[in-house]
């Protein structure tokens, strides 16, 4: 017997604290797999941030930082200042990134920082118990959206991948998502991309990656899976939003 | 080395390279700028990095993480820029890093004024973020003092894993004095930091972090932030005595304000008042037996401030109100004038130092 | 060896891996396991075509798959 | 020895420079010295000052209520700092650009056109704070005609270092003026 | 008003409607985020305003803008989220606006945990931003009680324009307990304030500002700062004596954990020892005079915080270490238990409340 | 004689304290003109940045506040919504707007707050000394860019209009110039229409206003003038970015 | 009187509504009462529990070391708690869901399959807990049936209030096994 | 009255008004005002016509300029 699925080396045995089916598990392993195969394991550095995904310094089996809450890019900026030749990814949540973060992650991406940010949009703070996020959609409710969001009130959700992919230091953005095995599959090609870019240098890169949460939704997994697929895509297209030549070749 | 002319600011940043640092993450404002300005030009050239951040917020989370990195690395700014940094020196001091902050304080509340200030003392000396961390306090009086102070303020950033501030002003930063600087230091021969991050190479991974779900850990943790404090209260008071054997009166006071009392005490001596000068130079930790001692014998304290009145807590505090302690401030980007200093002390003398 | 292993003690019983199996074989087990949960389990290792679907779709990596070697026999 | 000085003009004349030639100049010498600009939003165009201290023991504060000297090179200067200098004090007034007269009777005022006599004698106004200089040496002392051109060597950038001997007449000048 | 059971962050929100408030800005954190919760169900009912800022530093701002505009307004986080707002603090107090500030401490430092913590005391009373400004701090130590002070932040922030903080922490944020509201204020009613910006129609522009370039000008204000905070500690002290009259030990706590000291102080007397209890529920200013009655036949004082040692300073200091003394803390989340404290009381009985 | 050109009543007596030649007193005055010719003075709110402009609230004769650095979108909108009928703009500098405060305008257009911005886009932080900006242009000396501004460590200047132009709150977004009399004049229709937008209720409008500093670039006021048409039109191109449909056509 | 009561299970087993119908109920009858969650980065699937005290005297801290009374819906629960209640405490257990045996020996422990019989007898497993809290009610007198089917009001969201009646069945349910 | 009138006191000499005059009439006084500049000025009145570039380039708002009533005779 050939073993054609095994937990990747990058992942620590540790059980994750996730919701049942939230798919920030699926998103780890995702990175996981893709720092195994480019065998960086003992180059990288990764950055919890303050999120669902916090402890995550605790399920990368790779060096880590716990980062203030959006401060992962500036986290970074330093640790890829002081060690070039690492590999330095970010994890970070939709209000971890777009909302306190968002001078961090626009000023690294302008500086073309050369790292990688793992971004998981799942319209929703899970954490702090559901809360509206920049990414929550119009009419989605939130704790501190009870009556769901109204654009006149609250303003309207924002497309982070669309907007860095406008900064010339940003080399490499794409929006993915993982609500069946066949998306799963592209966004770990674009992970991988993600990290590729980094190794050579290419500039900034970011995986916007659409996920669940099953608990702050108030939908079982595999509801919410559907939930994401025809409610967040069609605000949230998929796809490569920029890339250097040869990767769109 | 030869004695040279140096702007506070930008002998700070000199010093910073003499002592290994080779980082530097900050953000414009003044009276602090020339550092940033002197670091620009002179990192490159030695390989470092100087890196303007987007904001204040940005430039200390930079630390965190090239400081959890391993390097030595800065940051300097002033009041309004210090008080965005606090929820970062919070992290840093959680996460146990070494760095060295500088303060060049201006005058306050809010946007203030860009002159010199004394108001941030509370601020760097009781931990202005939240959470019972505490940064290693250093106050230099004149420009010498501010470099060799640097030196000191990396190696025990290093020693104690802890964050160092160097509490300076607008007048320190502005000013010019000859200075003379130690001979530089490699970065690469320091000792290494095996908790740092920087790749899990055959080891265990290394976790740069402050959050602790378990509150029985984070007490635990905590415990072991107060001992390492206590071992700095033990081995780290560093404070200047002057004239103060005899001293009938003691000032007290730190960074330029000490200037300003050291005059003030010369010409009360003329007068044929016995006055000496306490001067703190770190503030925290205070040198609690230090000034015990250089007030024995005084009938009364005074202590000057360009605030309305923070150290003074602390003297009363360290003093244990055994001596009536005085004090006289300014605010606002004000400085005291030696006469005034002197006129406070005549006052006090003849009042004979009773009432606190 | 089986194909499909379920480390059962991880399993969230969040079902999508049953949702995302081609051919239909997991099923979730009537005994909790002892984070509380339902584990899902496959009964009829044989019909596994070993496509994976299931363990990429898992996000506790709770499931390790193997097919047979080609050139076995 | 204490001297304090102020040295006070429009954003722009030099006084920034003449001042820390003055102390560098104290500190070749080995006397204390302390330099320290004024700062603040006056940018191009507004007022700029900068106050000096050379002295034989430590300098307590760089900051200076009462100077000894003052050095004038615009009117709002004049008007702003006048008033300050202590009595017997020295005040050297650049009267190419002040027209008006000082208030004060207890000063010892000189009043020297250095722009016009910049241009004048060496065709080149920018030597025309060193004729103040030269003339404040002259006069106060504090430091000597020696240390000041040594110091020119470490305030000049390297490329202006050929108009030494530009501003070492100037200073002579200043020097010889004052004597007069 | 019937009673209800509530939890303390809901019971918070409503009390600050009750109170006039209908504008709230803020950013979600535990354990505090009941509050914008209720907040932004109840707000949108009742034509007022609920946001939830892209930040706390931005939430912090728009309670600035709003305070200025002449509206109630309020905001609310815990402790990591109070440190990012701290320079905006600095400006409301230095621009001299009036808002309410609640910080549901937890532990520290950096990201710490989530559990209750009180470890921000020096950050609150001591101005954990730049400059000399204070905040007026009140410690509620039960719901009602958070209800009712609700009521008096509003009106002492309006009266001294001055931003008031509520400090409570992760336990009186979480627990429910019944509680009685006040009347609803109609905040049209509330007398007009004049220094507001809301258009210059018919007047002079107003100018909401807290920088003065003119030193002596911000030294001026300064004093006038100063002087409104000793017409605080002159008029608006407020404490708790429990049992202190004929007391040999005098605990002192505040908000949670002197609920827990009130335990003790029951189980000693029980036990024939003479406990009592001071609260303060001023923090700052701090009820000096109170304190010094409560304890003035104290044969030792036992100060019992959630934290590694900030209130005991102040105790102390405002004794004038006339009396020992003596500190009990936990950390990091973790809550002091009434059989502790009573065993320290005894352990400090028994020693005849010496050596402090 | 009819006056054709006058002082503006929505701007005080008093001098400034900006540069000969720097082109803030420019716009100011536009800013000034338009609240004049819009009759709004009694009912317009201003808020001065951190940076050169800070004493702005000096110059407009209206109630004024001085903001925290970047942080003028957030006072805006605390204003805003306590006095929805009011006119709030807010006049930043590209330190202010850019750096620091990228978080806070970026958020105030995705929420289609209903405000005026006044992005003054100098290259440059002026009031502090010249450092280099988010916006310093490849190449540019600053003090703290001594050698120029080299994309490789500091990145690349970011055009805020642009980003701000993909955000559905943003109702009006358009750069203009003041570096000779006919861009001024166009610069004032801008003006003017940003703030109509904000009176007719459709969202946030921001006018991106390319300025001279003249100290910094060490440069004479018409040299500078010169040097912003030939350097930094060609990376920050005038135009409307993004308008209402009435106002396009 | 003081009840001090800890009720902990998976989160979505209804413990802190339990909770809160208990302190609601003693708040009826006028004693002190407080409740405060166990809150943290447990979500669903996690453990929950929550403190409950029932007082005749103000209610010093709210959170509780040691429970008068401990009720378990899961496995997980028993293994964290158990050894915290006080000698002599109650211990009320859901053994539909835990199968294993308590430890302690000094404890008066009741186990109810409270799954299975909210089943059987109303065929809606909802009402499962409120079998427990009557078991509580009538073991400890610490509240009255009557005040706790009157909070039942304050707890269960409008909706629900028919199913007031066969909640006060599962409670009357409870007290007949308690006493049996 | 005058076209275009400078409030001398006020005037930088930044010279932006001289390079905006189409007529080239705006010149530079040899005089300095008090805040030290060498003020802009009109000496040829005549030709000014009342374009306002020069006012409208001014960034001290130190220029007002009217023109002669057409309908005036
Ligand atoms: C400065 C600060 N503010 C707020 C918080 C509280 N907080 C923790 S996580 C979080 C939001 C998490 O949402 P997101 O980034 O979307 O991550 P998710 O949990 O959805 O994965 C917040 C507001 C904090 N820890 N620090
Ligand atoms: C929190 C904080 N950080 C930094 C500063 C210092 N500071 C004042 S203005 C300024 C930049 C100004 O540049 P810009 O916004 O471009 O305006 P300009 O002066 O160019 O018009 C800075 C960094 C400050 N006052 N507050
Ligand atoms: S709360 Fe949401 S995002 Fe967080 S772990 Fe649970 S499902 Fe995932
Ligand atoms: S490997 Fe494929 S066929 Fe086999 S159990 Fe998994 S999903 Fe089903
Ligand atoms: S996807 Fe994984 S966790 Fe979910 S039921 Fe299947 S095996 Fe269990
Ligand atoms: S420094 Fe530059 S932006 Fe500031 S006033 Fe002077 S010219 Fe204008
Ligand atoms: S109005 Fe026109 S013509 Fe007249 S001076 Fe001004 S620019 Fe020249
Ligand atoms: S543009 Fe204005 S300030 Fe400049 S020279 Fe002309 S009148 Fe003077
Ligand atoms: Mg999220
Ligand atoms: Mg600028």
């Amino acid at each position: 017997m050939i073993t054609v699925f095994e937990r990747p080396k990058s992942l620590t045995p540790a059980k994750t604290h996730y919701c049942p089916g939230c798919t920030h598990g699926i998103i780890h392993r995702l990175v996981a797999e893709v720092i195994d195969e480019l065998g960086v394991r003992e180059e990288t550095i990764g950055i919890a941030p303050v999120g669902c995904s916090v402890l995550a310094y605790n399920y990368f089996n790779v060096d880590m930082y716990e980062a203030a809450h959006g401060r992962a890019p500036a986290v970074a900026t330093g640790i890829k200042r002081v060690h070039p030749d690492k590999v330095v990814f970010t994890y970070q949540g939709d209000g971890d990134l777009a909302a306190i973060g968002t001078a961090e992650i626009i000023h690294a991406a302008a500086r073309g920082e050369k790292i990688t940010t793992i971004f998981v949009n799942n319209a929703i703070y899970g954490m702090t118990g559901g809360q509206m996020a920049p990414t929550t959609l119009i009419g989605q409710t939130a704790t501190t959206a009870p009556n769901g969001r109204d654009p006149e009130v609250q303003g309207y959700p924002i497309r982070m991948s669309e907007i860095l992919a406008t900064m010339p230091g940003a080399a490499y953005i794409a929006r993915v998502s993982v609500h069946n095995p066949q998306e799963v599959a592209k966004a770990k090609k674009a992970v991988k991309t993600a990290f590729q870019v980094q190794l050579e240098r290419k500039g900034f890169a970011m995986v916007e990656v659409l996920s669940s949460c099953p608990t702050n939704w108030g939908l079982t997994p595999l509801k919410a899976l559907e939930w994401l697929k025809d409610n967040m895509i069609p605000y949230y297209p998929l796809g490569v939003q920029k890339a250097p030549e040869e990767v769109k070749a | 080395m030869a004695k040279v002319l140096m702007k506070g600011n930008e002998a700070l940043g000199e010093a910073a390279i003499r002592a290994g640092c080779r980082f530097f993450f900050g953000y414009p404002i003044t009276p602090q700028s020339e550092l940033p300005h002197y670091l620009a030009k002179r990192l490159p050239e030695i390989g470092g990095v100087f890196l303007q951040a987007e904001s204040e917020v940005a430039a200390i989370n930079m630390v965190y993480g090239a400081a959890g990195a391993g390097a030595r690395v800065m940051t300097s700014s002033s009041s309004p820029g210090v008080s965005l940094k606090m929820e970062g020196i919070s992290y840093i001091a959680g996460a146990e890093l070494p760095c060295v902050i500088v303060n060049m304080q201006r005058g306050g509340p809010g946007l203030g004024s860009i002159q010199p200030g004394q108001s941030d003392y509370f601020q760097a000396v009781k931990g202005g973020g939240h959470g019972d961390y505490r940064l290693l306090v250093l106050a230099p009086a004149s420009i010498q003092e501010m470099v060799d102070l640097m030196g000191l303020a990396f190696a025990l950033a290093d020693k104690y894993r802890n964050p160092v501030m160097i509490l300076g002003d607008g007048t320190l930063g502005q000013m010019m004095e000859p200075v003379e600087f130690p001979e530089m230091i490699d970065p690469d021969k320091l000792p290494s930091k095996p908790w740092a991050a920087r790749g899990a190479k055959g080891r265990e991974p290394n976790i740069i972090n402050s959050l602790y779900l378990n509150p029985l850990e984070l007490e635990e943790h905590n415990l072991k932030l107060q001992a390492k404090y206590a071992q700095m209260a033990e081995e780290e008071t560093r404070s200047e005595s002057y004239y103060t054997d005899d001293a009938e009166i003691v000032l007290v006071g730190y960074g330029s304000s000490a200037r300003v009392c050291k005059a003030a005490v010369d010409q009360a001596r003329q007068q044929g008042i016995k006055a000496g000068l306490f001067r703190p130079i770190t503030l925290f930790p205070f040198p609690k037996a230090e000034i015990q001692a250089a007030c024995r014998q005084a009938k009364s304290v005074l202590t000057v401030e360009m605030s309305m009145g923070q150290l003074v807590e602390d003297v009363r505090y360290n003093l244990e109100f055994k001596v009536p302690v005085h004090f006289y401030g300014r605010a606002g980007g004000m400085v005291p004038t030696t006469r005034a200093v002197v006129s406070k002390i005549t006052e006090l003398v003849q009042e004979g130092g009773r009432s606190a | 060896m089986l194909k499909v292993e379920f480390d059962e003690e991880r399993c969230k019983g969040c079902e999508l891996c049953k949702a995302a199996c081609p051919k239909g074989i997991i099923v979730m087990a009537d005994h909790l396991n002892s984070m509380g949960f339902y584990p899902a389990t496959v009964i009829d290792q044989d019909s596994c075509i070993s496509c994976a679907f299931c363990a990429r779709m898992c996000p506790d990596v709770v499931i390790t798959v193997r097919r047979e070697e080609k050139n076995h026999g | 020895m204490l001297q304090e000085i102020i040295l006070a003009g429009f954003g722009g004349q030099g006084v920034m420079s003449m001042g820390q030639l003055l102390a560098y100049a104290g500190m070749e010498e080995n006397k204390q010295v302390s330099w320290i600009p004024s700062y603040g939003p006056e940018m191009r165009g507004g007022t700029a000052n900068c106050s000096v201290t050379l002295s034989d023991t430590p300098v307590s504060s760089p900051l200076i209520d009462e100077p000894d000297t003052l050095f004038v090179l615009n009117r709002p200067s004049l008007e702003k700092f006048e008033g300050n200098v202590k009595p017997g004090g020295l005040l050297l007034l650049n009267s190419s650009l002040v027209k008006v007269e000082p208030q004060r009777t207890d000063l010892r005022v000189l009043k020297l056109p250095v722009d016009n006599l910049a241009q004048e004698k060496f065709g080149n106004s920018r030597v025309a704070n060193m004729i103040l200089v030269g003339a404040f040496v002259a006069i106060t002392g504090a430091v000597s005609l020696d240390s000041v051109v040594g110091a020119l060597k470490k305030v000049l950038p390297e490329h202006r270092h050929k108009l030494i001997p530009l501003n070492r007449q100037a200073l002579e000048l200043g020097v010889e003026l004052a004597q007069s």
